[in-house]
């Protein structure tokens, strides 16, 4: 399937992924991508006043860059600003994951489009404005049609 | 690899220990050139005309009807690209099935690109071709219908015999792609009239690269690779010795084991696949629940991803696969599992396990076992199973 | 085969027991298909990436660059289909020369059948192309020059780099047929301006049934075979693993120890040719003299007839050969005796000697005391040498 | 080379031929085939006056087949009359031998032909007629530019 093989990182946050679960009342949810290309990630978001990432969870439909992916993309959000968190680009991601393999590489996209479709929703939510922050495109809303 | 678990022999199988002991003495001192003239080449002649009337009668042929190639690759490409441009003043109308193996339907699109027309016939939801639907897609200019004799994915087994009557009855040839068969399943192409048989050794406990194309005698088709003369002419190049030996031994112990493989295949799949209806949730078995080849199990789990299960499986050293292993490469759910109707969603959670004459009870139910952990730590981290929890449907439909 | 002298190395050779060594456990325990996505997948994924670094590092190629395909017959029919095929808008005229190998000769032929032009390029009486033929067969729609490395009977060795600057400066793609070359010369596709390069494993202590084309980055070829995204997509079926890992080893093999086989090969070569030529009268050595493959020994005996010299020597346990092994089945002299301006009964009487690493002066010296006893038994018997005697003239030219 | 090998009579015929040499003064001599097909047959009669074969030697330059075809020939002609020489056809060759390869039939053919060949030069020199006995087509004699 792939020209190489998984990292060690990958492989180690696909079997204990990090951050998987839930927030009830959560400050952001962002759901991307679709059953169609076969993967769905959902980030939960608990932002405080200081507009500080306290918590964040995943759940996530996909193969196993898609698992670590969200797994990492998580992890590296947790306790930033959101302005740090929009520096966190599926680069970054995929460089601390040690790689992903080419037909691969939209996973980690698709982590850093979460994480800013939750931080939109939170924003929607509370009225305010994120600089540099667009409307996120594929939303699990449209999965079912999108074909 | 001990301690693990091989659950993926359609992708290819481990070489059989009589294969590999006959295949020896060709790796070492008998390594003539069979087209040599010396004493050298007649140990190598000798050993391959032995292997061609193994796998001629594997399929009640002729041995000169069985002409070796480098896989099945190789002989689907062969029949479908020779007999296309073979007849092109006959016709340019081609019928394959739409759950053909990439070796067919990537031939199909490049005859496309030249000036072919291909008919891609449906499958009912098991992965079944209506006889009846080749018959209303023949055309005049029809010169070729090739339909897979079992899928590769779902274990399928097509109404050969069906298909091959009406060909034969519309003088129309009829080709089979029988490498997940060839051996596996009782294959008679006297009676089936078939014209033309892809076969492949790995599938079968042979070795890799070396695989047959049966071309029924009378039959003529252009080399697909032009040289030498051997393969009375019309396959070139140096024979592979020690791999024709291999497929020899190999269809010479099938047709010996084949009752006792498929009896024992048949009762351990069966209860794969019983034990994983009735232990997991969501799911469903993919492909003809009878017409279906003995050492194959392909079940769809609903709200996760096939790639993640498997990957959760290799971790516990078992060997299972998703799609066929050359579609892969691609990100598109298998083109076979979208022909008998599953949603793109379900079809990428579907799972293919393949068994060979090896493969115990124990090693399926510690597979099954594995399965079902992997499945629910998956679905416990599913946005899709937590949305269906929510919705409040206990049951649905898969 | 104890006892038995093989001097027929250019038809086939004896496996390397290093080379068998590191294949035996892809046979074995390693046996999963490199396209699976499980654990069995990357041993034998990992053994094809090393195999095609050391095929790649041999010519001083790129690994990306290196195809595996079923061997030198298959690499040939690829690269001169799909670069006719491929380059049609552009151009239909291809130059070769008149001594390539029956794999490219028939493919000429295919070609020529389907609407392309071939020029045929003479050969001096060495065997030896012109590089400056082959400028001047140029045209506007050329659109490959194939000429082979080193002539598989009389193991003349071509001007590959001048005809590759010609071919660069010009625009046209040129591949060259190195199935003999390979392993035994040092070549350099880079420095030599190859684009393309036909190899195979069995002429150089490498398993049967595998070969590679090299196919220069930034040159696009449609596959020969089509199907799954094997070999980067342009070359399906499931791969001969263990072939593919005999190929790298023995590449790697070849790097380690061409020049001292190259030196050891040149003495017995050159030892067994003066013996020859001073003890048996009549005799002409074919093909080049310096520009020449070590192994290759080529000499017409006037007055008898080639096969009955082998068989002969075959009855005695030497192996040798008269055409090239795959030219064999045809009743016609060699096309390549025939272009260096042999005349047919000249060309009936040539018999090749094809040393190996392993051949010692005790064989040669063996060889060469058999044919002298051989060609003396068949003198006896000849007409033409009765009559030769008869005309009274004793010396004559050959 | 062949679809077969040398059966064990043909192998037998080649390493032992039977018959090589010349006849001097022969009663007749043919010589058949040419050397760009790589066989040419020589044979010499020694015919007595009761129209008895009473020797017959050859000289072949050819393959393994064309010699043992020679010897075979020779060996089944000696000591009969030339009405029953004539009745020695290829295929008794042929068989004599144990059969030939698909590729070597000609060999045989080449042998009776020969024969002829010879008894035609007997015929011719001796002024007597043959029934059922034609010009032998191919000889030696235009062999050089036969191309
Ligand atoms: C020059 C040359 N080209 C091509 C081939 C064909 O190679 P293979 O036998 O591996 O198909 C051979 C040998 O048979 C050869 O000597
Ligand atoms: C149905 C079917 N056809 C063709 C092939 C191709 O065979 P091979 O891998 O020997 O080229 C396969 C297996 O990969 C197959 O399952």
């Amino acid at each position: 399937m792939y020209d190489g093989v998984y990292s060690d990182e990958v492989m180690d946050h696909f079997t204990n992924p990090r951050n998987v679960g839930e927030i009830e009342n959560a400050s952001g949810v962002g759901t991307v991508g679709n059953a169609k290309c076969g993967d769905i990630m959902r980030i939960f978001l608990d932002i405080d006043d200081d507009h500080i990432i306290r918590d964040v969870k995943f759940k996530t439909f996909g193969c196993g860059a898609a698992v670590a992916s969200s797994s990492m993309a998580t992890d590296m959000v947790k306790g930033k600003t959101i302005d740090e968190a929009l520096q966190i680009t599926n680069k970054a991601v995929t460089k601390a994951l040690g790689g992903l393999p080419q037909v691969k590489l939209h996973c980690s996209l698709l982590a850093e489009q979460a994480i800013r479709a939750a931080l939109w929703d939170y924003a929607h939510k509370n009225g305010v404005a994120i600089e540099g922050l667009k409307k996120p495109k594929s939303d699990i809303g449209d999965h079912e049609n999108s074909d | 690899m001990k301690g693990k678990i091989y659950l993926d022999n359609a992708a290819t199988t481990e070489t059989h220990p009589e294969v590999l002991e006959a295949m020896i003495p060709y790796l070492k001192g008998f390594y003539g050139n069979p087209s040599s003239i010396h004493g050298m080449a007649k140990y190598a002649r000798d050993a391959r005309e032995c292997a061609r009337s193994s796998v001629a009668e594997l399929i009640n042929a002729e041995p000169k009807e069985i002409y070796f190639t480098s896989g099945g690759t190789e002989s689907d490409n062969w029949a479908l690209k020779s007999v296309a441009f073979g007849n092109r003043s006959k016709g340019n109308h081609i019928i394959v099935s739409k759950i053909e193996h990439h070796a067919v339907m990537n031939s199909c699109e490049f005859l496309e690109k030249n000036g072919f027309e291909i008919t891609y016939l449906d499958v009912d939801e098991y992965g079944t071709v209506d006889p009846e639907d080749v018959r209303k897609a023949l055309r005049p200019e029809t010169v070729l219908i090739s339909v897979m004799y079992a899928n590769n994915e779902i274990g399928t087994i097509e109404p050969i015999s069906e298909i091959g009557k009406i060909a034969r009855e519309n003088g129309v040839l009829f080709h089979t792609d029988a490498v997940q068969a060839f051996g596996h399943v009782q294959i008679d192409v006297k009676r089936e009239n078939i014209d033309l048989l892809s076969a492949s050794a790995h599938k079968l406990y042979g070795p890799k690269g070396v695989g047959a194309l049966y071309i029924r005698e009378g039959v003529k088709l252009e080399p697909l690779v032009h040289g030498g003369a051997q393969e009375r002419g019309v396959r070139a190049g140096t024979e592979n010795v020690p791999g024709i030996v291999g497929m020899g031994k190999a269809a010479e112990i099938a047709k010996r084991d084949m009752v006792e493989r498929n009896a024992k295949e048949t009762e351990l799949r069966d209860h794969m696949v019983r034990r994983i209806l009735e232990e997991v949730p969501f799911t469903k078995l993919n492909g003809h629940m009878i017409q279906r080849l003995s050492g194959n199990v392909n079940i769809a789990f609903r709200f996760i991803e096939g790639e993640s299960v498997l990957m959760m499986l290799n971790h516990k050293g078992i060997f299972v696969s998703t799609g066929s292993a050359c579609a892969s490469g691609s990100l598109d759910p298998s083109h076979v599992l979208l022909a008998i109707g599953l949603e793109h969603e379900v079809a990428h959670g579907s799972i293919r396990f393949t068994l060979s004459y090896k493969t115990t009870r124990d090693e399926v139910d510690e597979a099954v076992d594995a399965v079902k952990e992997s499945v629910e730590r998956l679905r416990a981290m599913s946005p899709l199973y937590a949305d269906h929890l929510k919705s409040g449907i206990e049951k649905m439909e898969v």
